[in-house]
């Protein structure tokens, strides 16, 4: 094995042998600290948040993982490859050049029985994000989040201080004894919770000046609606004895109530939670 | 200096030191002989020669460590002053008791170690392995590796860099070491058996 | 690895079976297990899980039966159990010519039983046991096996080691090839075994091998034993040597 | 604040292990399926025990039977086995997308079968401490020393490939750490699937160079290229046929116990046709071996190809299965358009070549060593004992069991949750 083993010879058999049997161990070893390098640069650049939701994310079935240009039509079909970040998304920077970017409008819409107010940013988690006064934006759960977790038994928010990462963990829904992951909308530093009784769960301060690029709007609101609806009935449909939905009726109000057995699998699969 | 790198030295210190005092005692006890032995008297003073006591059989075989004959054919009384010779003489000759000396260089089962083709053949001094065991003083403790219970050494001096490595050693790589730098290369039957 | 020697000499040992001498006796399978500290056998133990290093067969040949003792054949081209071994713990002693197997070394995969075409190494397959008493009349030269490890002959290994360790002590450079036999050479009372140098041109199993009676089992195999037979009957050699090598 | 933690509790906990969007049975049933398993495990390690503390006579080997059941269960696992190595080089090196949904399953699959190998190895061996003796002191000469080297190595490659399936666990991958670690784990998989190719090129190669070198057997010797005999390389090509069989296999049979759609079919399809195709080929060179080996190899050594299948029960029959039953037939299953696009017929056939390949390693264990070599020797008779089937058996509940927790609470099929909303658009 060693030069200094008793028995060693440098023979030609040996040093090809063993020659190609460390280079296999050196491969190997130098990949895997690689990867721990990789690892903690993720760590030290913050981007490591950002990268477990994107591993999570490509284990999402295609239906969750629809393009926003793809609810709204512009690009039939197209599943998103970049975990919804649209800031880093080529393709979306190409449409926006276009003046495709729909705008942030006023009023709410009627959408399938639920009231979905148009004046703020909607991001695939159902978090709204509306901005308030001196930099501070609200995050809350929208209509069909709200519905989907009911009456929660707790809200796990973190303390104020935390800074999120979008896309990553913003706080946890208890019900049943399980727990379901809000993502976060926004980047930011957490500056209050709101109690049960506010509408708004989170108050945070993003980077100024704040960046939307990422969350949906307007007209890409009412399409995405549409087909969370849609995604709903799949997984509610999906097992025997589940909650489906009779077309054109109404969402119940508390999901978690009515079918305490697969609130986990419905609820966290609808906010995108692995 | 990083307080990390000063912690993380003074451990290793500790470390290597304690490995250095305690893994000795750890891996080999110490076993005293049962009478106390001057070589030295015998070779200096007595003027006698290692194999006037030492000595090969008939057969080629060592002889090894002399009987209580051999012994007593000079102290059948006691021929000097000490003390452990008066014990000797008294409770081992004359009551015909084989005192039970511990044998350092007592060989694996699985070794084959002949003193005819070193000493004979080969023409090595005694010295070249058992070091100044014959010029000595006293015999020193036995020291037997717990696992094996096999001696460390064959009584010899320390050499090596820094002399932390002994002559005489029992391993295998102590035997290849001096075989190798003779060019003497040999297939394993050579030595085991 | 050729050792280095005063004498410049080194052995080939091999040996030269007379099959019309052998009569079965078994009187070599007896010393041999005493000389090399064989143990005896576990019960249960039949002639393929028993640990003999030296097998008495005995053949039908149409005729009279014949005997055939079969040890390790000391192969010496390509020797099988040589080249397979995992671990280096069988080798072809360059000086002798003996095939050593170093139990110590030896991780019991039997890959080189499986590679010796004359069944001649056993695998201890449970500890040894020594009926009371009898392990102090073991022999000191020799040292016991432990279980799990493959074992063979080795021409008596531990004669060997005597008769160097004499020669030594004589004035030789106790390097050079010495003299000595096998204990089934020694015990075999019909004298059908001979033991011998086959680098010595003089001695007298060179002589009879050069003589051209002498047969190799399996010889078409190509390994090389030196380990050889004679014998007069052509019935005889075809049953040991089978059709083609006869 | 602590709550006594009830029955209905525990199971909410242990459903939070097993990932959204896919359906596990309940726990106390699927404690039912593996409660016979574990029984048989423990009997098994009991039976290893035995032979570990007391000896291998235990075993029925002797000294001309000194290879038995577990080589062969060695031989057969690793050939079988061949399928990690080989979907991952297909998915990573030769980029065929469809493989990554098999490819989770490939590595457990691969694992399972490799540790199983090595620890009933570690039984077999009559002193299994020295097992790094070979590390130590190699003899590069011998055809085991290189199953050895190659075997640990890749042992280490595949729990390497694991590791990111195993991260992917529902409760693991919540701890940033490991997700992150196992993201960038994943982009360099393609230099974990080089390696593992090349070695198990050179190990299940080196496993039939094991039988090829045995000059002392003619029935398993073999004239071959440079320093490897021609079993090397029809070791390599078998278990490379195989391999994707056995995942077709292993899917299949996971489909009917789980009762979900787990694969889209057209996987089924494309690993019957690679796993025919290799078939077909591998076939032939072992004809063509085969007469080389009858007219040739043999006759010089002095024994005739006739009197190798006179000793019953390893008639001609054996041969003659061997090629067609187990070689062309399936191969011609596999490869056909028209015979696969029946599930039923491309099952039949996936089971037809992995039984092949599992033949063709008894064959060359059992069979090499049952032949007389010496004139005057009979054929040489064994039977396992129960110590011997019981550590086998403890092999196959292992990898039933390793399989079973990692098909739960791990992402083996990572189309499984797609097809449960009904969609094979991809």
């Amino acid at each position: 094995m060693f030069p200094w083993v008793y028995g060693f010879e440098w023979t030609a058999g040996r040093i090809v042998f063993l020659g190609i049997f460390f280079s296999v161990l050196l491969v190997m070893f130098l990949t895997v600290a690689f990867v721990f390098l990789k690892s903690a640069v993720h760590f030290r650049t913050g981007r490591a948040y950002f990268i477990q939701w994107k591993s999570l994310f490509h284990e999402l079935p295609r239906a969750s993982r629809a393009c926003r240009h793809a609810l709204t039509g512009h690009l039939p079909g197209r599943v998103c490859e970049g975990a919804f970040e649209c800031r880093e998304c080529s393709k979306h920077g190409e449409l926006l050049e276009q003046g495709r970017e729909a705008a942030i409008g006023a009023g709410a819409e009627e959408i399938m029985g639920m009231t979905v107010p148009l004046d703020r940013y909607y991001h695939r988690g159902h978090c709204w994000v509306k901005p308030l006064k001196k930099g501070l934006v609200a995050v809350g759960l929208d209509e069909l989040g709200r519905r989907l977790v009911g009456r929660p038994d707790a809200v796990e928010t973190p303390p104020p201080g935390t800074w999120l990462v979008a896309n990553s963990t913003a706080f946890w829904v208890k019900r049943n004894g399980t727990a379901v992951r809000v993502l976060a909308p926004v980047d930011g530093e957490v500056i209050a919770a709101g109690g049960p009784s506010d509408d708004w769960i989170l108050k945070v301060r993003p980077p100024a000046p704040l960046d939307t690029r990422h969350l949906l709007r307007g007209d890409e609101v009412r399409a995405w609606y549409r087909r969370e609806v849609e995604r709903l009935e799949l997984i509610a449909g999906r097992a025997d004895g589940a909650p489906a939905l009779a077309d054109g009726g109404e969402l119940c109000a508390d999901l978690g109530e009515a079918f305490p057995e697969r609130w986990d699998a419905v609820c966290g699969e609808m906010l995108l939670d692995t | 200096m990083d307080r990390g790198v000063l912690v993380f030295g003074a451990g290793f210190a500790l470390a290597v030191a304690a490995g250095w005092l305690i893994l000795p005692g750890v891996f080999y006890a110490k076993v005293e002989q049962p009478l106390a032995f001057s070589h030295e008297a015998h070779t200096q003073t007595g003027g006698m020669a290692c194999e006037d006591c030492h000595g090969f059989r008939d057969d080629g075989s060592f002889a090894g460590i002399p009987t209580l004959e051999q012994c007593a054919s000079c102290h059948a009384e006691a021929v000097g002053t000490t003390e452990s010779e008066r014990k000797f003489v008294e409770e081992y000759v004359k009551l015909g008791r084989e005192p039970q000396w511990l044998v350092y260089s007592r060989q694996p089962d699985n070794a084959w170690f002949p003193h005819a083709p070193h000493v004979k053949a080969a023409g090595l001094p005694c010295e070249s392995c058992h070091g100044d065991h014959g010029q000595s003083n006293s015999l020193r403790p036995l020291e037997v590796n717990r696992i094996s219970g096999y001696s460390r050494d064959v009584m010899g001096r320390p050499s090596g860099p820094l002399g932390l490595r002994r002559a005489g050693g029992m391993r295998m790589d102590d035997c290849v070491r001096c075989h190798a730098g003779a060019d003497l290369r040999h297939s394993c039957l050579d030595c085991h058996k | 690895m050729i050792r280095k020697n005063a004498e410049g000499k080194h052995a080939r040992y091999g040996m030269l079976i007379d099959l019309d001498r052998c009569d079965g006796c078994g009187a070599c399978m007896v010393a041999c297990a005493v000389e090399n500290n064989i143990p005896p056998g576990r019960p249960g133990a039949n002639a393929r899980t028993g640990l003999n290093w030296i097998k008495v067969h005995r053949i039908e040949t149409g005729g009279r039966p014949a005997f055939l003792p079969i040890m390790c054949q000391q192969c010496e081209d390509e020797t099988p159990c040589v080249e397979v071994c995992p671990q280096n713990a069988v080798e072809l002693d360059p000086a002798t010519g003996v095939v050593g197997q170093i139990p110590q070394r030896c991780l019991g995969c039997r890959y080189c039983v499986t590679a010796c075409p004359y069944h001649a190494r056993v695998f201890n397959w449970g500890d040894p046991e020594w009926p009371a008493g009898m392990e102090k009349t073991l022999n000191p030269l020799v040292s016991p096996r432990m279980r799990g490890v493959v074992e063979k002959c080795n021409f008596c290994h531990g004669r060997w080691h005597a008769a160097r360790e004499k020669a030594a002590a004589d004035g030789s450079t106790g390097n050079g090839p010495v003299n000595y036999v096998p204990a089934c050479v020694e015990a075999c009372p019909a004298g059908a075994m001979a033991f011998g140098d086959l680098n010595d041109p003089d001695s007298a199993l060179t002589r009879a091998v050069a003589a051209g009676e002498a047969f190799r089992l399996l010889d078409l195999l190509q390994t090389g034993p030196k380990t050889f037979y004679k014998t007069a009957f052509a019935a005889v050699r075809k049953g040991v040597a089978g059709e083609r090598d006869a | 604040m602590t709550t006594a933690l009830t029955p209905s509790m525990l199971l909410q906990r242990e459903r939070e292990l097993i990932r959204r969007g896919v359906d596990r049975c309940p726990l106390p049933q699927f404690l039912m399926w593996t409660a016979p398993w574990f029984a048989l495990l423990v009997f098994g390690c009991y039976a290893a025990w035995l032979c570990l503390s007391q000896g291998l006579f235990h075993t029925n080997m002797d000294n001309q039977y000194a290879f038995g059941l577990w080589i062969f269960l060695d031989l057969a696992v690793i050939a079988l086995g061949a399928g990690a190595f080989f979907t991952g080089f297909l998915l990573y090196v030769a980029r065929k997308q469809e493989m990554k949904a098999v490819i989770n399953s490939a590595v457990v699959i691969g694992l399972v079968c490799y540790s199983g190998a090595v620890a009933v190895l570690m039984v077999d061996v009559g002193q299994p401490l020295r097992a790094w003796f070979t590390f130590w002191h190699p003899n590069v000469h011998s055809m085991l020393t290189e199953v050895t080297f190659c075997i640990t190595a890749y042992l280490t490659v595949l729990l390497i490939e694991y590791l990111p399936v195993a991260l992917k666990n529902r409760k693991l991958c919540r701890v940033t750490r490991y997700a992150v670690f196992e993201y960038e784990l994943h982009r360099l998989m393609v230099v974990f699937a080089l390696l593992g190719a090349f070695l198990s090129f050179f190990h299940q190669g080196s496993l039939g160079g094991l039988y090829g070198v045995l000059r002392g057997r003619p029935f398993a010797f073999r004239e071959g290229f440079g320093i490897w005999p021609s079993t090397f390389f029809l070791f390599i090509v078998s278990a490379a046929a195989v391999g994707p069989s056995f995942i077709a296999l292993t899917t299949w049979i996971t489909e009917k116990l789980s009762g979900h759609r787990l694969v889209e079919g057209r996987v089924y399809d494309t690993l019957a046709r690679i796993s025919g195709k290799i078939l077909l080929v591998y076939v032939a060179l072992k004809a063509a071996d085969t007469l080389v080996w009858m007219n040739a190899t043999a006759p010089a050594r002095g024994f005739a190809a006739r009197g190798f299948y006179e000793t019953q029960p390893f008639g001609t029959w054996i041969l003659l299965a061997e090629i067609g039953v187990f070689g062309l037939l399936p191969g011609w299953l596999l490869v056909s358009r028209r015979a696969r696009a029946s599930r039923a017929v491309l099952l039949c056939g996936a089971a037809l070549a992995c039984a092949g390949v599992a033949l063709n390693r008894f064959v060359m264990t059992i069979q090499t060593l049952a032949l007389p070599t010496l004139p005057f020797e009979r054929p040489a008779q064994y039977w396992p004992s129960w110590q011997e089937a019981g550590t086998f058996l403890a092999v196959i509940a292992f990898g039933v069991l390793v399989y079973s927790f990692s098909f739960r609470y791990l992402t083996l099929f990572p189309q499984e949750r797609e097809l449960a909303f009904g969609g094979e658009k991809e």
